[in-house]
C-alpha cells in the first residue's frame, strides 16, 4: 500500500497526480473464502480489516451488490458519539469511539473525525432527569460526560431560542469526545487497509442465497456466481431481513426510512453536534460548510431510500424552533436511508441457529458511530466463535428472553423506536 | 406523500395517519405460550414488496386501515376494513 | 352544612378573553367573519349491530337522518355530521346544562351512546369569499368542488389541531368543532391566517 | 469598456420608464423593473461577481436562471441577511442590499486566491491523504483552517423577522413550467375542464418564448385565454422543488422578496403541497457547459444566457463575442447579440462545416467549423480566446470579451427522476430524456422536444391528455405557434477539449475533469463514487450545467458510453428551498400547539409558574412573595398534609367506556379486573404493553352497568386511546364497546388533606360525605355553586382526598367556590410540584417510574394481576429476563444526612464502587420526614437491601450522598389517612 501523506502528495503533485495507485483492488472472486462479508457498508469493511489485523484471517471477501459505501454508510449525518445509558450499549459504543480515536492513524486515510463535542438539550425538569441518568451511567463507566445548565448551554450555543422558545431549553447533557467524521472516508478507509491486508473487495455482486448443508453453512450464491466460504458473517443494513431469509431465518426487525438532509455551503455556524430534547432534529456543520440534520423515521416500513413531506414539515419546524435563525438558509438536498429497525432500537451483532452464519445487522439509526466497534466485535465473533464480553448481549434471543436493551422504554414499536 | 384511500373518509393525506405496523400478525389464543406471543409482537417478515399493514387514521374517523402497499415503490394496490381480507398482488 | 342550590352560572369559554370582537387584519375589501359560537355538543354512538335501530329513534324523535361518512345533515336546528362509523357529533344552539345530551340519550335508548361534549370541544366559524384560501393554510383537505361542498363535513387535522371541517354553505362557511384546551391555538392559526384578507370577529 | 452603456435602446421585457436603485458591494447601482440583480450588474458593466469555493478563483455570472453556479450573493442586511442567493434569479428593488462572498478582504483582492496556487497540491480527495500528522493537528488546526475556507456566504446568526405560511393546493393537472410548452399544456387542459395549476419559478411567464420577439403576441394570446379560464390557477415565482410519492409535489413561491417593502400580514414566502391527480413536466432544458482550460473565467458566460440578457433584459454582456458551440441552436446568440449592436462575433464550431455555418457565413458572420476553443485569456475579465482547429497543435486568439458556451441541452428531467421515472438516453440531443411514467408525463424541451413550435405542439398534446386521463372531454383547438423557426436540436456531443489547465465540469465546487480522471484512476470510478470523492455535482446547482459533463469525462475515461456511466442520483431539491418556509407557522411558541385547562387563566393572575407536560402547560408551584420554589413547593404540600390543598388535575386522560362489553373490555386491557366493579366504585388500574411492560395507570369508575369512566396518565392519554383503537378494531372487533376521549369535557380538581371533607361538604350540595355516604373509592355526583359536578373519594396524595369533576365551562366556578368553602380550613392551591412531592412520599409510581423499563413486578404492583384470563401483557410478562430476580425493584431512599441533596437521576453504588446497582427514579424533600431528601428507586435486589445503606451517586456534579434504602411507603403505609 502507498502510504498516505502530506509530503507523498507533494511528491505526486510533482508528477500530475498521474501515478496514484488504486485505492483497493477489484479482484474477481476466488472459488473459496476462510471468511465472505456480505456487505462493503462500513461495518462489512471494518469487520473484514479486524479480521485480517486482528485476528490473522486474511482470506477473506467482502461482497458488495453495488459499489461500496454507498448504503447506510454513505448516507448518513455522520454522529459519533458514546452516551447510552445502558451498560450493554456503553461499553460497545465507547470501546467503538476509543477505535475511531486512533482510526486515522491505523487506516492511513483521513476520516475527519472530528471530537467537536455532541449536545443533547433537554427542556424539562423529567428531561434533565433522564439525562443526569444516562450521563452519570456513562461516567460510572468511565465515559466521558457533562450536564449543563441553560447559562452553560448558552455560553456554547448561543443561536438557540433562549426567549420565544415554545418548550424552552433548561440544559443539555454534552459529550465532549463525540462529533462527526467524514461518511465516505471511513468506508474507503476500511476497504483501503483491509485491501492491503489481503481482503478482496468484491464490488457489483449481490448475494442471491446462502447455501448450507446439513445446518451448516458453505458459501453463498452471488450475481458473480457461487463462493464458498467456511463462515459468512451478514453485514447488510437495510437488507437484514431479505439476506437472514436466505437462511430460513426470521428477525425481530422492520425496515423504516430515516430521512437527512443539507443546506447549502455556509462559513461556520454551527460548531458541534446539537440534538433538539423537544422534537426530531438534530444538526451539524460538515467541513465543507452545508448544515447537515436530520429528525426522526418517517414511520412506515420501506426499502425506497426516499422519504415523505410530513417528517420534512416537523423536522424543518423543529429546527427553526430550536435555531431560529436557520430559518433564513436554504436547504439543497433531502435523502433517505433504510432503517434496519430493531424491536428495542439495539443492534445484533452475535451467532446465529445456522452453524458458520453470523450475524451484524439491526443498527436502527445509529451503526455509523459503531462502525469500528461493530467491524471488531464482528470479527472476534466470527473468529472465535463467540461474542466478545461488549457484543455478548446483543443477540436474536434476548428478545424471546425478555432481556430487550430498549434504551427509549418506547416498546416493541419499530416506528416509535 | 402517501394518498391513504381510507374506507370511510376517502382519500386522505398520510399525514393523518399514525403507522402501526404488520397487519398480518394475528394475536394468538392466551393459552397459546411465550413462542406464539414471542412470534406476534416481535418477528416480522419485514418483505420487500407488498405489505399488508395497519394505518390508523388517527386525525380522522379513527380507524385501523388495512393497507396493501409496495415497501419499494410506494403503491398502494387496497385499502380496507381491519375485517376485510385484501387481495395481495403477485409480485 | 351544606350550601343554598344557586342557579346553573353560565359555562365559561375557553375562548374567553382572546376572541375579542373587532376588525383586524388588511383593510379594505369585505373581511372574513370569524366567530365562536356557544353550542350543546353530543357524540352519539350506535351500539354494535344497532345502527338501524338507532337511526330510526333519531329520526323519529328529531326528524334527522343521521348522515353517511363525509356528510352532515340538519333538522329543527340539530346539526349532525358524520365522525366515526357509526358515531356522529350532534350540535345544536346552547340550551340548558345537558338537556341535549339528556334527549339523545331518551330518544336512543340502548342503541346508543351519548356523550355529552358541550365542553370538550369548541365550535368556531369562519365564512367569507377568502374562506377557502384560509383553509388552505393549514387544512390538507380538497374543499373545492366537488370534493367539497355544503352539507359536506369531515373529520381532519389543521395546525396539528384535530378539527372537525363543515361546510355550511356556498358563501362558504364552514363550522370548525376543536378540542376545547386547544381552542386558543386553533384560534390564532384561523386570524393570522385570515389576517392577509382581513377578518373581523363576532 | 467606458462610455459605450450595455443597456440597449429598446426591446425586452423591462420597464425602461422607471429606474431601481441598489447597492453591491457597497457601491450604488441601478436597474428596471424587470431586471434582475445579473442582468442590472451586467449593465452596469460589472463582470467579476464571486469567489470559487476551492481555489477562490474569480467568477462572473454564468447564466440567466436558477442553474448558476458563480453568481452567488449575500442579499439583505442583519437579520434578514440571506447568503447564497442566485444574482440571476434575484429581481432587485430599490434598497436592495447586495454583497459578494467567500472572499477576503475584497472580491478582488481575495488573499484566499492564493490556494490557486497551491491547486496542484489539492487535487480530489486530498484531505483524505493528508493532515493525519501529528493526529492532534486535526481538530486544532487543521481542520478550522478548512472550514473557514470553505462554505459560501454567511448566515444571519439573529432570528429571522420574517413569516411564512404553508398551503395546500389540489388539481386534476399540475403544469410546472410556462414556457411554449407548459402555456399550451395549461391552456389545453384548462379548456378542456380540468382544474388546472401552472407553476412557473420566474417572475414572467413564457420560458423560452421571453427571448423571441417573433412570438410575443401568442405568448400574449396565450396567457390572456389562460387567465380568463376560471379553472387554471397561475402561480409566477413559484419553483416546484421536489416531486414525492402519490403525486405529491412541493413549491416554494416567493411571496414578497422582490418587494421593497412587504405589505402588513402577507408571508416573505409560501411553501405549497401540491396533490395532482396528473403532473406535465414542461420545465425545459438547461445548456451544458464545455470543459475547456478556463472555462470559468468572467467573461465566459452559456450562450442561452447571453442570449437572454439581451433579448429579455436589453442588455449586451460583451461587444467582442466569440462562440463556442455544437449545436444550431446557439447560433441565434451570435445575431442576437449583433443585432443588439455587438461589434463582433466569431462562431467556433465543433461540428465540421454545415449548413447552419454556410447560412451565418452568408449572413456576415465568421464561422470556424471544426474548431474548438482551448483557453482564454484573462483575469478577473476576458480580453481573447485561445481557438484551434481540431486535430491540430496550436492555436489562435480571437480577442473577445465574452465567450458564449453551447454544449448542447440536457432535458430538465430533475423532477421526472425523482419521482423515479426511469430515463433513457437519447443520442441526437445526447442527453437523458424521461421513459414512461404512471399520471405524470413530460412535455416539451423537458423531453427533448426543443425549439418553440415543437414544444408548443407537445405541450398541448400533454395537457391534453393529461386532463383526459382525469376524466375531461376534449377541448377546443387553439392556435400555435409553427414549427418552421425551430432549430435542429441534434448535437455533436462535446464534453471536454483536451489541452493544458483547469478544464471545469463543476464551477462552483471547482472540480476539473482532471480531478474525475484521478478519481477513476484511484478506483473512484463508479458515477456515485467519482461524485463524492470530487464532490462534482455536490454544489447549490447540484451539477445542472455541468453534471452530464463530468460523467461523460469519467466515461471517457472509462471507455464506457455516457448512458453506461449514467448520472448521479436526482434527489430534491431542483433548486434549495427556503428552510422557514417550509417551517411555516410551526416555528417558536407555535411549533407545537399549548394546551391550557379551563382554570389557566387564574393559575395566571395567581402567579403560577408553570411546566410543560406534554402539550399541556399546568402550575408548577405558585410562588409568593419571596418565596423560592422549594419554599413553595413545601409550603403547598405542608397544606396538603396538614390542613387542605386543591390542585387542577384536569390534564389527565379521561376516556368515556359504553357498551354491552365495556366491562370484558376493560378486562383485557388492564391487569385488573372491571367487570367485577360495582356502580359508583372506582379502583386503580394498571395497563400493560403486549411485551409485558407496564403502559399506564389510572383510576377507573363505573357509572352504570355498561358504562365507565377510565382516566390515564396525562402523557399517555393519546396513546391509550390508539391502543384501545387498535384492540377494539383489529383484536376484538365482537366486542360491543364505544369509546371517546372527554379529557376536554371534564375539568378536575384534586382537594386533598385531613379538612378536606370540611372544605368539600361546605362547597357541595346533595351529597353525604360521611365514610358511609361515600367511603374511599366511592363515586356520586352532586353540584357546587349550582354546577353539576361528579365527587371521587380518590387519592393520589395518601391524605383523605376527594376529586370533583365538573364540565370544563364550570371549571372556574366550582374552583373558586371550593377555595371560598375552604377558606376557613386554610385551603391552598398547589402545584405539580406539590403533588409529585406527596405521591413520592406516599410511594405511588408515576412517569418517571412509568418509563417503559419497568414492569409490574419490579414495581410491586404484579398482585393487582387478574388470577385468572387473557389480558394484554400478560403473556411476554412472563418472559425469563422479566421474572429474573435479579431485576432492579421498587424502593424508597431515604439521604441519611438529611440536609444532602439527592438527585433525580443518580445511581446507587456500594461505597467505592462504580458498578449501578439502581437509580434514582424520584427525589423530593419530604415535609412528613422534616425537610429530609427522600425519594423512590429501582433497585437489584431491592428488598433484600431495606435497611442497608448505599450511595446515590452523581458523577456529573461530583457528588455522592449516603442514603439509607426504605420501604417507598414513607407515610401511611395501612392507608387509614385516605380512609379516615
Ligand atoms: C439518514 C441517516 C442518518 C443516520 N445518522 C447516523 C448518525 O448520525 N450516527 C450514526 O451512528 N448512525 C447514523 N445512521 C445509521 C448508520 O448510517 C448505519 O447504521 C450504518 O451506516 C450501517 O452501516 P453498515 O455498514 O451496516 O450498512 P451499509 O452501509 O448500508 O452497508 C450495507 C451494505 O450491504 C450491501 N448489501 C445489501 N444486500 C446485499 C446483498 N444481498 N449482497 C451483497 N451486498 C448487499 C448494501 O449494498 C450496502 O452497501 C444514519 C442512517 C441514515 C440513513
Ligand atoms: N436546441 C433547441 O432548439 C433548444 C434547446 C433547449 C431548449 N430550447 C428551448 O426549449 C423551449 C421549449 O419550450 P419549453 O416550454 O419546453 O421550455 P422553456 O425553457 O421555454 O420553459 C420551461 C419553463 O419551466 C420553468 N421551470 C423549470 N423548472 C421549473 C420548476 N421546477 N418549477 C417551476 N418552473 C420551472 C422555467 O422557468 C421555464 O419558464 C424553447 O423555448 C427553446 O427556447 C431550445
Ligand atoms: C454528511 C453528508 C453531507 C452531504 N453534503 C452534501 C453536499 O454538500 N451537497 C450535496 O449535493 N449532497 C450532499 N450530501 C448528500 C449526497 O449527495 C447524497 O444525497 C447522499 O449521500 C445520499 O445518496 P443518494 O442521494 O445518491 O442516494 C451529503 C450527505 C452526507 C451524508
Ligand atoms: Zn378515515
Amino acid at each position: 500500500m502507498t502510504r498516505y501523506s502530506g509530503l507523498r502528495l507533494l511528491g505526486h503533485a510533482l508528477s500530475g497526480h498521474a501515478r496514484w495507485p488504486r485505492a483497493w483492488r477489484a479482484p474477481d472472486p476466488k472459488p473459496s473464502y476462510d471468511v465472505v462479508i456480505i456487505g462493503g457498508g462500513g461495518h462489512g469493511l471494518a469487520s473484514a480489516y479486524y479480521l485480517a489485523k486482528e485476528h490473522g484471517i486474511t482470506n477473506v471477501a467482502v461482497v458488495e451488490k453495488g459499489p461500496i459505501g454507498l448504503g447506510n454508510t454513505g448516507r448518513n449525518t455522520t454522529i459519533v458519539r458514546s452516551n447510552y445509558l445502558f451498560p450493554e450499549n456503553n461499553h460497545f459504543y465507547e470501546w467503538s469511539l476509543k477505535l475511531w480515536e486512533g482510526l486515522e492513524q491505523d487506516l492511513n486515510f483521513n476520516v475527519m473525525m472530528s471530537q467537536r463535542g455532541v449536545l443533547n438539550l433537554f427542556h424539562s425538569d423529567s428531561q434533565r432527569a433522564a439525562s443526569a441518568r444516562r450521563g452519570n451511567s456513562m461516567r460510572l463507566n468511565g465515559i466521558d460526560a457533562e450536564l449543563l445548565d441553560r447559562e452553560q448551554v448558552k455560553a456554547m450555543v448561543p443561536l438557540l431560542d433562549y426567549d420565544n422558545a415554545r418548550f424552552p431549553v433548561f440544559g443539555g447533557l454534552l459529550q465532549r469526545r463525540g462529533g462527526t467524521a467524514r461518511h465516505d472516508a471511513v468506508a474507503w478507509g476500511f476497504a483501503r487497509a483491509a485491501d492491503a491486508r489481503g481482503v478482496d473487495i468484491i464490488q457489483h455482486c449481490e448475494v442471491t442465497g446462502i447455501r448450507r448443508e446439513g445446518g451448516r453453512v458453505t458459501g453463498v450464491e452471488t450475481t458473480r456466481g457461487f463462493i464458498g466460504a467456511r463462515k459468512v458473517g451478514i453485514a447488510v443494513a437495510g437488507n437484514t431481513s431479505r439476506v437472514a431469509a436466505m437462511a430460513g431465518l426470521r428477525l425481530p426487525i422492520e425496515s423504516h426510512v430515516l430521512q437527512a438532509f443539507v443546506t447549502e455551503g455556509l462559513k461556520p455556524l454551527v460548531d458541534m453536534v446539537v440534538t433538539f430534547g423537544a422534537g426530531h432534529f438534530y444538526i451539524s456543520q460538515s467541513d465543507k460548510g452545508g448544515l447537515v440534520f436530520g429528525g426522526g423515521l418517517d414511520g412506515y416500513n420501506s426499502y425506497a431510500q426516499r422519504g415523505s413531506l410530513p417528517t420534512v414539515e416537523h423536522v424543518w419546524a423543529a429546527g427553526v424552533a430550536m435555531m431560529p435563525c436557520l430559518s433564513r438558509l436554504r436547504v439543497l438536498r433531502q435523502w433517505g436511508g433504510v432503517m434496519d429497525m430493531t424491536m428495542d432500537g439495539s443492534p445484533l451483532i452475535c451467532r446465529t441457529p445456522v452453524e458458520g452464519l453470523y450475524l451484524n445487522g439491526g443498527w436502527c439509526y445509529g451503526g455509523f458511530k459503531a462502525t469500528p466497534g461493530s467491524g471488531w466485535c464482528f470479527a472476534h465473533t466470527i473468529a472465535n466463535d463467540a461474542p466478545h464480553r461488549f457484543n455478548a448481549a446483543m443477540t436474536i434471543e434476548r428478545f424471546r428472553e425478555g432481556r430487550a436493551i430498549d434504551e427509549r422504554g418506547a416498546g416493541p414499536y419499530p416506528w416509535a423506536q | 406523500m402517501h394518498l391513504i384511500d381510507c374506507p370511510w373518509c376517502g382519500p386522505r393525506d398520510e399525514a393523518e395517519f399514525a403507522y402501526r405496523g404488520d397487519a398480518t400478525v394475528t394475536r394468538p389464543a392466551p393459552d397459546a405460550g411465550i413462542d406464539a406471543f414471542y412470534d406476534y409482537v416481535f418477528t416480522r417478515a419485514n418483505p420487500r414488496g407488498w405489505h399488508v399493514e395497519w394505518w390508523h387514521h388517527a386525525a380522522g374517523c379513527r380507524q385501523h386501515v388495512k393497507v396493501v402497499r409496495h415497501t419499494m415503490t410506494h403503491a398502494i394496490a387496497a385499502t380496507g376494513r381491519a375485517t376485510d381480507i385484501l387481495e395481495v398482488p403477485a409480485a | 352544612m351544606s350550601a343554598p342550590e344557586p342557579a346553573v352560572p353560565a359555562p365559561r369559554s375557553p375562548l374567553a378573553g382572546v376572541a375579542t370582537t373587532g376588525r383586524y387584519g388588511a383593510a379594505g375589501g369585505t373581511p372574513l367573519a370569524i366567530a365562536e359560537i356557544p353550542a350543546a355538543i353530543v357524540q352519539l354512538a350506535a351500539r354494535r349491530g344497532r345502527a338501524g335501530d338507532l337511526a330510526r329513534a333519531v329520526s323519529g324523535a328529531f326528524g334527522l337522518d343521521l348522515p353517511p361518512p363525509g356528510r352532515a345533515a340538519s333538522a329543527r336546528g340539530i346539526d349532525a355530521i358524520w365522525i366515526q362509523p357509526d358515531a356522529w357529533l350532534l350540535l345544536a344552539p346552547r340550551g340548558a346544562e345537558g338537556a341535549l345530551a339528556a334527549e339523545v340519550k331518551r330518544a336512543a335508548g340502548d342503541a346508543g351512546s351519548v356523550v355529552d361534549q358541550s365542553h370538550g370541544k369548541t365550535l368556531m366559524s369562519l365564512a367569507g369569499a377568502a374562506a377557502r384560501r384560509v383553509m388552505a393554510k393549514g387544512c390538507r383537505l380538497d374543499l373545492d368542488a366537488p370534493a367539497f361542498g355544503p352539507g359536506r363535513a369531515a373529520v381532519t387535522q389543521i395546525a396539528q389541531i384535530g378539527c372537525v371541517v363543515h361546510q355550511r354553505d356556498a358563501i362558504p362557511t364552514y363550522g370548525l368543532v376543536v378540542p376545547s384546551s386547544l381552542a386558543i391555538p386553533f384560534f390564532e392559526w384561523l386570524t393570522s391566517s385570515a389576517a392577509e384578507f382581513g377578518y373581523e370577529v363576532g | 469598456m467606458t462610455g459605450r452603456a450595455f443597456r440597449i435602446a429598446g426591446g425586452g421585457h423591462i420597464d425602461r420608464s422607471r429606474t431601481v436603485r441598489f447597492r453591491f458591494d457597497g457601491k450604488e447601482h441601478s436597474g428596471h423593473p424587470g431586471d434582475t440583480l445579473a442582468s442590472a450588474l451586467l449593465a452596469a458593466g460589472v463582470r467579476l461577481v464571486g469567489r470559487s469555493f476551492k481555489y477562490h478563483r474569480p467568477r462572473g455570472i454564468y447564466s440567466a436562471g436558477p442553474e448558476e453556479p458563480n453568481a452567488l450573493v449575500e442579499i439583505g442586511t442583519g437579520a434578514r441577511r440571506t447568503p447564497n442567493t442566485r444574482m440571476t434569479t434575484a429581481e432587485i428593488h430599490d434598497g436592495l442590499v447586495a454583497e459578494s462572498q467567500n472572499r477576503w478582504p475584497s472580491l478582488r483582492f481575495d488573499a484566499m486566491a492564493a490556494t490557486s496556487v497551491a491547486a496542484r497540491l489539492l487535487p480530489a480527495g486530498f484531505y483524505y491523504k493528508t493532515f493525519m500528522w501529528p493526529a492532534s493537528f486535526w481538530e486544532k488546526v487543521y481542520e478550522p483552517m478548512i472550514r473557514r475556507a470553505a462554505g459560501l456566504g454567511r448566515a444571519a446568526t439573529e432570528p429571522d423577522p420574517d413569516h411564512y405560511e404553508a398551503a395546500h393546493a389540489h388539481c386534476d393537472v399540475l403544469v410546472v413550467g410556462a414556457g411554449a410548452a407548459g402555456l399550451a399544456a395549461a391552456r389545453a387542459a384548462g379548456e378542456a375542464g380540468a382544474r388546472v395549476l401552472l407553476a412557473e419559478q420566474d417572475f414572467l411567464l413564457g420560458g423560452g418564448l421571453l427571448l423571441e420577439p417573433a412570438h410575443e403576441a401568442w405568448r400574449g394570446e396565450t396567457l390572456a385565454a389562460i387567465i380568463a379560464l376560471p379553472n387554471v390557477t397561475v402561480m409566477p415565482r413559484t419553483t416546484v422543488f421536489g416531486y414525492y410519492d402519490h403525486n405529491m409535489l412541493g413549491a416554494l413561491e416567493r411571496v414578497t422578496d422582490h418587494l421593497a417593502t412587504a405589505p402588513d400580514h402577507v408571508p416573505r414566502q409560501r411553501s405549497w403541497t401540491i396533490r395532482a391527480r396528473e403532473v406535465v413536466l414542461a420545465t425545459g432544458a438547461d445548456e451544458r457547459l464545455v470543459a475547456f482550460p478556463d472555462n470559468d473565467r468572467p467573461g465566459v458566460m452559456l450562450a442561452g444566457a447571453a442570449r437572454a440578457y439581451v433579448a429579455r433584459f436589453g442588455v449586451v454582456p460583451g461587444r467582442r463575442v466569440v462562440l463556442f458551440t455544437n449545436n444550431d441552436a446557439a447560433y441565434a446568440t451570435a445575431d442576437t447579440l449583433l443585432a443588439a449592436g455587438a461589434d463582433s462575433a466569431t462562431i467556433v464550431d465543433f461540428r465540421p462545416f454545415g449548413t447552419a455555418a454556410a447560412a451565418a457565413r452568408a449572413r456576415g458572420i465568421e464561422v470556424l467549423p471544426g474548431s474548438e476553443v482551448i483557453g482564454v485569456d484573462g483575469g478577473t475579465s476576458l480580453y481573447a480566446v485561445q481557438v484551434r482547429r481540431r486535430g491540430t497543435w496550436g492555436s489562435t486568439q480571437v480577442p473577445a470579451d465574452l465567450l458564449c458556451v453551447s454544449g448542447g441541452y440536457s432535458p430538465a428531467v430533475h423532477l421526472a427522476s425523482q419521482a423515479r421515472t426511469p430515463l433513457a438516453w437519447d443520442a441526437r440531443i445526447a442527453a437523458f430524456v424521461p421513459g414512461e411514467a404512471a399520471r405524470q408525463r413530460s412535455a416539451g424541451g423537458a423531453r427533448g422536444v426543443f425549439g418553440i413550435g415543437a414544444a408548443a405542439h407537445d405541450g398541448a398534446a400533454a395537457g391534453r391528455a393529461a386532463a383526459i386521463a382525469t376524466g375531461c372531454r376534449v377541448g377546443s383547438e387553439f392556435v400555435l405557434p409553427g414549427r418552421n423557426g425551430d432549430a435542429d436540436p441534434t448535437v455533436m456531443p462535446c464534453w471536454e477539449i483536451a489541452a493544458p489547465g483547469k478544464a471545469f465540469v463543476d464551477l462552483q465546487n471547482d472540480v476539473t475533469a482532471a480531478d474525475i480522471r484521478l478519481a477513476r484512476q484511484e478506483g473512484y470510478e463508479h458515477i456515485e463514487h467519482a461524485k463524492r470523492y470530487t464532490t462534482h455535482t455536490m454544489a447549490t446547482d447540484q451539477g445542472k450545467i455541468g453534471g452530464l459533463v463530468g460523467a461523460a469525462v469519467l466515461a471517457e475515461a472509462r471507455g464506457l458510453p455516457v448512458e453506461q456511466v449514467g448520472i448521479p442520483t436526482y434527489r430534491p431539491y431542483v433548486t434549495p428551498v427556503t428552510w422557514g418556509a417550509v417551517a411555516a407557522h410551526h416555528v417558536g411558541k407555535a411549533f407545537a400547539p399549548i394546551r391550557r385547562t379551563m382554570l389557566h387563566d387564574w393559575h395566571v393572575r395567581n402567579g403560577a409558574d408553570f411546566m410543560e407536560a406534554g402539550l399541556w402547560l399546568r402550575p408548577g408551584f405558585y410562588p409568593q412573595k419571596g418565596e423560592s420554589p422549594w419554599d413553595s413547593v413545601l409550603r403547598e404540600a405542608r397544606a396538603v398534609r396538614r390542613a387542605v390543598g386543591i390542585c387542577d388535575v384536569s390534564t389527565l386522560g379521561k376516556i368515556d367506556v359504553q357498551g354491552k362489553d365495556a366491562g370484558v373490555f376493560l378486562d383485557r386491557l388492564y391487569m385488573n379486573t372491571f367487570s367485577t366493579l360495582a356502580i359508583g366504585k372506582a379502583r386503580y388500574g394498571i395497563m400493560l404493553r403486549e411485551d409485558g411492560m407496564v403502559f399506564d395507570d389510572g383510576t377507573t369508575t363505573r357509572l352504570a352497568e355498561d358504562h365507565f369512566f377510565v382516566t390515564t396518565t396525562t402523557a399517555n392519554a393519546a396513546r391509550v386511546m390508539e391502543h384501545m383503537d387498535l384492540y377494539a378494531q383489529t383484536v376484538w372487533p365482537d366486542l360491543d364497546v364505544q369509546y371517546c376521549s372527554v379529557t376536554d369535557q371534564w375539568a378536575s380538581m384534586s382537594i386533598a388533606g385531613p379538612k378536606a371533607r370540611s372544605t368539600v361538604a361546605r362547597a357541595v350540595a346533595g351529597l353525604d360525605l360521611s365514610n358511609e355516604g361515600l367511603p374511599f373509592m366511592g363515586v356520586a355526583d352532586a353540584t357546587v355553586a349550582g354546577c353539576p359536578v361528579r365527587v371521587f373519594r380518590i387519592s393520589f396524595s395518601g391524605e383523605l382526598a376527594y376529586e370533583i369533576a365538573t364540565p370544563a365551562g364550570y371549571a372556574l366556578a366550582v374552583w373558586e367556590a371550593v377555595l371560598a368553602a375552604g377558606r376557613a380550613d386554610g385551603i391552598v392551591p398547589y402545584g405539580v410540584e406539590a403533588l409529585g412531592l406527596l405521591r413520592i412520599e406516599k410511594g405511588h409510581v408515576a412517569g418517571s417510574e412509568l418509563n417503559g423499563h419497568t414492569t409490574a413486578r419490579d414495581l410491586g404492583l404484579d398482585r393487582m394481576a387478574k388470577k385468572r384470563g387473557d389480558f394484554v401483557g400478560r403473556v411476554l410478562a412472563e418472559r425469563p429476563g422479566l421474572v429474573d430476580p435479579g431485576r432492579p425493584t421498587f424502593v424508597g431512599i431515604r439521604s441519611v444526612d438529611p440536609k444532602r441533596q439527592v438527585r433525580q437521576g443518580a445511581h446507587l453504588v456500594e461505597p467505592g464502587s462504580f458498578k449501578s446497582l439502581g437509580w434514582v427514579s424520584s427525589v423530593t424533600r419530604s415535609v412528613e420526614l422534616g425537610d429530609a431528601w427522600i425519594g423512590l428507586a429501582l433497585l437489584t435486589d431491592g428488598k433484600a437491601r431495606i435497611g442497608s445503606r448505599l450511595v446515590a451517586a452523581f458523577p456529573l456534579k461530583d457528588e455522592a450522598v449516603e442514603v439509607e434504602i426504605v420501604s417507598p411507603h414513607f407515610i401511611d403505609p395501612e392507608n387509614a389517612r385516605v380512609r379516615a
